[in-house]
């Protein structure tokens, strides 16, 4: 017998990771800037919600977006960075990213050090405390309106200008797109959601300590990523439905579990480099055909560009 | 239209550009010949913004540019095609052109409209259809041979509605037919109003489409002229004979 | 709107009613607790059993199983068999919560045991709290755990009570004034650093030099350098066995003053990985090995048979969390939570691996003497015995 | 006080030897594939298990050396083979998850056949130490120091001197052009991941004898520290790889010694990193282009 409250804690983990994968995916599956860094700008949306409802009494609805803005304003600084950064210049750039954010948090007492922050309110709305089905609810409501943004930045001039740099910066120019503003809007939303989904966080767990945001909570978002598939607004939900569930389903497993893990990971990723809905997979293809209402050419086509 | 001053450029110790003058004017095509090494791509470089000159000043329509970065360039209306071909090769010939369209777009906060509206999808086919490309609109570019590439990378520059077009060396790698084909395209083009400057290898080609050029050699220009004029000089023999003799030839 | 905005509108929506419905449709399942009061009784457990801090873990599960065995051989609980549930949380606030639920709805333990450190437990500890289920915390040190939480206890030792007994001891013992302390930059660590501090501060010693390392830090000869630099007449390690490195490299650079470490040294290892210059040092700690209590020699001898290498601390301090949920349910004469919670805080004087817990405070921790344990030829060997009620008594 | 400064600096000399030792393979593997190893500490963690069990079975240190180097490197070319060459179309961030996959694997794989708990590896060598004005030094420290930077010298003389060297230079620009050189390239990238994964196992298990302890995350650190050595040095440049190593190790050891309040020993080490990138996007000593 699955018990309730237990599915509503996976569901709502799941949830929230979708969403700062969501921002990820931004970054990374549209803008095609490596990101090994998200977990920071979870932390970062983290700490700031805590600290603002616990030390300054500040209401969950405006430490919400808050969190959000204080994540986004530090993407703005990271993305500055990365204008002058290379692929793999880039990519050890945000790993130390994240291992400079998290010492602060152990470091420095405002965050709770390495006691963390404890008590943290739960949201309430109408007088009604929100907790559990509840919780999971606005978190869900809250990745709808994500999912939403997504949809909206793929039939925008935005997105065509971030999968435009992700192809080929010089193009890109060519065609009047400013590379550099690109980048930084790439790392800048990106990390909005990841700090939206700290918030969120933080306020479900109602205790947060600096190692929750560790690099290898990053590499578990970047799995989500791209397990679920890149430049996919379904991507993010599926690949953090999966690499959320699949450890649960490998508990019985016990110790057993990291390498069952590991290895289901390294055989995905060498069958399904696309992930299950990302651009080109097999669902993909399907997708799009059904909205299109026909079945389009590039079919056969996409099947000759995962060969080269 | 385009007026360069004294433009140098330096790259470490090489100069890459000495003192170069030119002047394009409006409705021309405009070639710019030269052995390999002479400075052409560095020129088209500095023109559209991706290199900033050493020193020089470089004015389209009474403004100067050398400092401005090539989105704005390309918004003020110089637009340029790339030597080796830049498509976004994962997506489809009609994003790629659709893209380009909305130049206009990319400034402030214009990126949040919708790109799906009748005015840009009208406007990508028609460029979609100018460029011959009709029959592979939703085939992803990166698929397509070099000839079709070339096309788009015209497309692609045509659709940010310039009022000067850089063409760098659109024929390179080209078989003979295909050459003809884009020379048909650049005449084309140039009707519907466009200045074309192009840089070119083919010397043949720039010949039989150029109004006038200029010949660089080492960074300097050493000739000017109508096309016959300038292959009768003999510093352009030189040039070419002393250089390489095979690339006029190819 | 056009059709296909239309149409991912939709998408989404029904994606969110799925979920909802998914959910509601299982809570309409869900069944009440299943009758709890036959077979085996079900102890949840969790701790990291793969991972960085698998070591523990692992250790941890076997304290706990052979306790559970030894209860079992001899007649179970109120005439029923215990049963432990256990799951890995890999070191994971998330996972923890996530077992947290699990063994609670699923699994319906009566009571579950932390064999995890302190930002597992912590997180995890608030639902056992909500839910009305005793959460026995093995060995995490952070007194957020217990605070204000009464179906949260504690049988290890607090860092409070531990960082005390360290700074009396060091004062008493070794008559330290010039004390140099090394501490890792975890809760525990901390607490041990602040409190050590404080107590020798107040009995007239002071703090010359002080750094925190992380748990993966090999290298120590900095940080040293600067410590010998002040000329300490102490040092003070507050880490775990796999920092006794610092031991050594303390000894290299010609620090030949006494060494003072905690409990995270209790274990053999300590010995295997420091080598000779282990010996002299002495350990701030709980578990007594040369007890002649049988059933901790037992204990000793039935870990060394099941995990293949002598028993540490980390152990000793999950067998005793069952011997005192076992020991509470008997007394309690129910699998009741509540009942079990109440028959925690009246146990006294528990006799456990770990030593004699006196009594369990109001807020949930173990009060129980402090042992000192000096290492003579690469064993522990008993030293000292706090009994001060200053230093053991927990702060709440 | 004057000779703790330079007991600080003797103190980071040997920290650059763990630095450069993994920096090295490292930066050899990295030169040739453009993949980011991280599995290449999962080599290293396993050079020094291997190690370990030859030093509990033979008692000879050098026997220990050699085994853990062999062994390593055989696992080294395994996940090359496996692994890399078969994802080398696929876009880097699907190998960097694979090589992070691997690397967790690797380790939990040790933590199941050797144990959860760290062994000591505790060498029968006396240990002589001396003291020179204050600064002490001992004799593991010398014999840690000479065999690291030996086996760089080594390294740096086999890439620049040797044909197989200068090869795998060629490679290292361009396979293509390698290729139509008639160089044997497969054959070429196995050596080249030959060397550095003995490196790696070398590296292992001499760090472990120093330390006298191996654990099966002994890795962890080294995984990400190795990344920011070679891209202190500019990724593929072996002069860059033991420059960086000993800028961080010296570096380290006086910051975490002089303002180890302010930020822990690997957020210094990134903080570094992060600055010389920003004034030197392509490393100290990469090429700009």
């Amino acid at each position: 017998m699955i018990s309730v409250l237990y599915l509503i804690t996976i569901l709502t983990l799941i949830g929230i990771y979708a969403l700062a994968t969501l921002g990820l995916n931004i970054t990374m599956g549209y803008a095609g800037q490596v990101n090994l860094g998200q977990a920071a700008f979870v932390g970062i949306g983290a700490f700031t919600s805590a600290i603002l409802t616990t030390s300054y009494h500040i209401s969950f609805w405006i430490a919400l977006p808050l969190a959000g803005i204080m994540a986004f304003l530090i993407g703005i600084l990271i993305g500055i960075v990365s204008i002058r950064l290379k692929q793999d210049f880039l990519a050890i750039t945000t790993i130390g990213f994240n291992f400079i954010v998290v010492a602060i948090f152990l470091y420095y007492d405002v965050f709770g050090g390495s006691f963390g922050i404890i008590n943290i309110p739960r949201p309430t709305l109408f007088g009604i405390t929100l907790k559990s089905s509840y919780y999971m609810i606005l978190v869900f409501i809250v990745l709808a309106i994500a999912m939403f943004f997504n949809y909206w930045m793929e039939n925008s001039w935005l997105g065509m200008a971030l999968r435009a740099i992700k192809e080929d910066e010089d193009a890109a120019e060519s065609m009047g797109i400013d590379v550099k503003k690109y980048k930084i809007i790439a790392f800048s939303f990106g990390a909005f959601f990841a700090g939206v989904a700290g918030s969120l966080l933080a306020h479900f767990k109602t205790y947060i300590v600096w190692s929750d945001f560790g690099f290898s909570v990053s590499i578990m978002l970047l799995t989500m990523c791209i397990l679920g598939g890149l430049e996919s607004m379904y991507g993010p939900i599926i690949g953090a439905s999966i690499v959320i569930l699949l450890p649960e389903i490998f508990r019985p497993l016990a110790e057993y579990r990291l390498i069952t893990y590991a290895i289901f990971l390294i055989v995905l990723l060498k069958y399904m480099p696309q992930g299950i809905i990302g651009r080109g997979s097999y669902l993909d293809r399907k997708i799009r055909a059904f909205f299109k209402g026909e079945e389009s050419t590039r079919k056969e086509e996409d099947q000759n560009a995962e060969d080269s | 239209m385009l007026k360069i001053v004294n433009l140098n450029k330096r790259f470490g110790g090489l100069q890459a550009l000495s003192n170069v003058n030119m002047e394009v004017k409006k409705g021309e095509i405009l070639g710019v010949i030269g052995p390999n090494g002479a400075g052409k791509t560095t020129l088209f470089n500095i023109i559209t913004g991706f290199l900033k000159p050493t020193s020089g000043r470089i004015i389209f329509q009474g403004m100067e540019i050398q400092r401005l970065p090539p989105a704005k360039i390309v918004k003020l209306g110089i637009a340029r095609t790339f030597q080796i071909v830049k498509p976004l090769k994962n997506l489809t010939v009609f994003e790629n052109i659709l893209t380009a369209v909305g130049y206009q777009n990319y400034f402030g906060l214009h990126f949040f409209k919708r790109w799906n509206e009748e005015e840009y999808v009208k406007k990508a086919e028609k460029i979609i259809k100018l460029v011959g490309l009709e029959g592979h609109r939703d085939t992803v570019s990166g698929l397509l041979p070099l000839g079709l590439q070339k096309r788009i990378e015209i497309a692609k520059a045509l659709a940010v509605e310039p009022k000067l077009l850089l063409l760098d060396e659109p024929t390179a790698g080209m078989s003979y037919e295909e050459s003809e084909e884009i020379k048909e395209l650049i005449k084309r083009v140039r009707e519907r109003g466009v200045t074309i400057m192009l840089v070119e290898h083919n010397v043949p080609f720039a010949v039989d489409l150029t109004d006038r050029m200029y010949v660089l050699s080492y960074g300097k220009i050493i000739a000017e002229g109508s096309p016959e004029e300038v292959i009768k000089n003999k510093k352009v023999i030189e040039a070419y004979l002393g250089g390489e003799y095979a690339s006029v030839e190819s | 709107m056009d059709g296909k905005t239309k149409k991912v509108v939709t998408a989404v929506i029904v994606i969110v009613v799925v979920i909802a419905i998914i959910a509601g449709v299982l809570a309409y399942y869900y069944s009440q607790p299943s009758e709890k009061e036959k077979g085996p009784i079900k102890i949840g457990f969790f701790a990291p059993l793969t991972g960085e801090a698998a070591a523990d873990g692992n250790s941890a599960l076997h304290g706990a199983q052979i306790a559970v065995d030894y209860i079992n051989s001899h007649g179970g609980v109120l005439g029923r068999q215990l049963k432990l549930v256990y799951y890995d949380d890999q070191l994971s606030a998330d996972q923890a919560i996530a077992i947290a639920h699990k063994l609670i709805e699923e699994d319906q333990v009566v009571a579950a045991i932390s064999g995890s450190y302190s930002g597992t437990t912590l997180a995890a500890s608030s639902i056992y709290n909500e839910e009305g289920v005793p959460l026995v915390d093995a060995y995490a040190v952070n007194p957020d755990i217990t605070k204000d939480k009464p179906y949260v206890f504690r049988v290890g030792m607090m860092g409070v009570t531990e960082g005390k007994a360290a700074g009396y001891a060091a004062v008493k013992y070794f008559n330290a004034s010039r004390i140099a302390i090394l501490y890792i930059d975890n809760p525990f660590g901390v607490s041990l650093f602040e409190n050590a501090k404080a107590q020798a501060e107040k009995m007239g010693a002071s703090v010359v030099y002080s750094a925190k390392f992380s748990y993966p830090t090999t290298d120590f000869t900095s940080w040293l350098t600067e410590a010998k630099a002040q000329n300490p007449d102490l040092l003070m390690i507050f880490g775990y066995y796999n920092h006794a490195v610092a031991i050594k490299q303390a000894r290299d650079l010609g620090m030949n003053i006494p060494i003072l470490g905690c409990e995270g040294f209790d274990s053999p290892k300590l010995m295997e990985i420091a080598g000779d210059y282990a010996n002299g040092v002495v350990i701030v700690t709980d578990l007594n090995r040369d007890s002649k209590k049988d059933f901790v020699q037992d204990f000793l001898k039935e870990y060394q048979k099941v995990a293949g290498m002598p028993a540490d601390m980390v152990a000793a301090s999950a067998y005793d969390a069952v011997l005192v949920l076992a020991k509470a349910i008997e007394k309690a004469g129910s699998t009741n939570p509540k009942d079990i919670a109440n028959a925690i805080r009246s146990l006294t004087n528990i006799e456990g691996a770990t030593g004699m817990i006196l009594k369990f405070t109001n807020g949930g921790n173990a009060e129980k003497y402090i042992t000192l344990q000096i290492v003579k030829n690469k064993e522990f060997h008993f030293y000292a015995e706090i009994t001060d009620p200053e230093i053991i008594t927990p702060p709440f | 006080m004057y000779s703790s400064i330079i007991q600080e600096l003797l103190n980071g000399i040997t920290l650059s030897a763990v630095y450069v030792a993994i920096a090295l393979g490292l930066t050899i593997t990295y030169g040739i594939l453009k993949i980011l190893h991280i599995a290449h500490a999962g080599v290293y963690l396993w050079g020094a298990y291997i190690g370990y069990i030859a030093y509990v079975y033979t008692g000879s240190v050098i026997l220990s050396l050699i085994f853990g180097a062999l062994g390593a490197a055989l696992i080294g070319v395994a996940i090359e083979r496996v692994f890399y060459i078969p994802a080398l179309d696929s876009p880097p961030h699907i190998t960097l998850i694979i090589s992070i996959a691997l690397f967790t694997l690797l380790s939990e794989l040790a933590a199941k056949t050797f144990g959860y708990h760290p062994k000591g590896f505790t060498i029968h060598w006396p240990i002589y130490s001396w003291t020179i004005g204050g600064v002490v030094i001992n004799s593991m420290q010398i014999f840690f120091l000479a065999v690291v930077y030996s086996a760089s010298i080594g390294v740096w003389l086999w890439a620049t001197k040797t044909r197989m060297g200068l090869a795998s230079r060629a490679l290292i620009q361009d396979i293509e052009t390698a290729k139509s050189m008639g160089v044997n390239v497969n054959r070429l990238i196995d050596i080249n991941f030959l060397v550095g994964s003995a490196l790696a196992g070398l590296s292992g298990v001499l760090v472990g004898m120093y330390y006298t302890i191996i654990w099966p995350h002994m890795g962890d650190v080294v995984a990400y520290k190795g990344l920011v050595v070679i891209v202190l040095g500019g990724f593929g440049s072996i002069i860059g790889a033991i420059v960086g190593g000993l800028i961080l190790g010296i570096s380290e050891s006086y910051l975490i010694a002089y303002f180890g309040n302010i930020l822990p020993r690997d957020a210094f080490a990134f903080l570094i990193m992060i600055i010389i990138l920003i004034l030197r996007p392509q490393g100290l000593f990469g090429r700009s282009e």
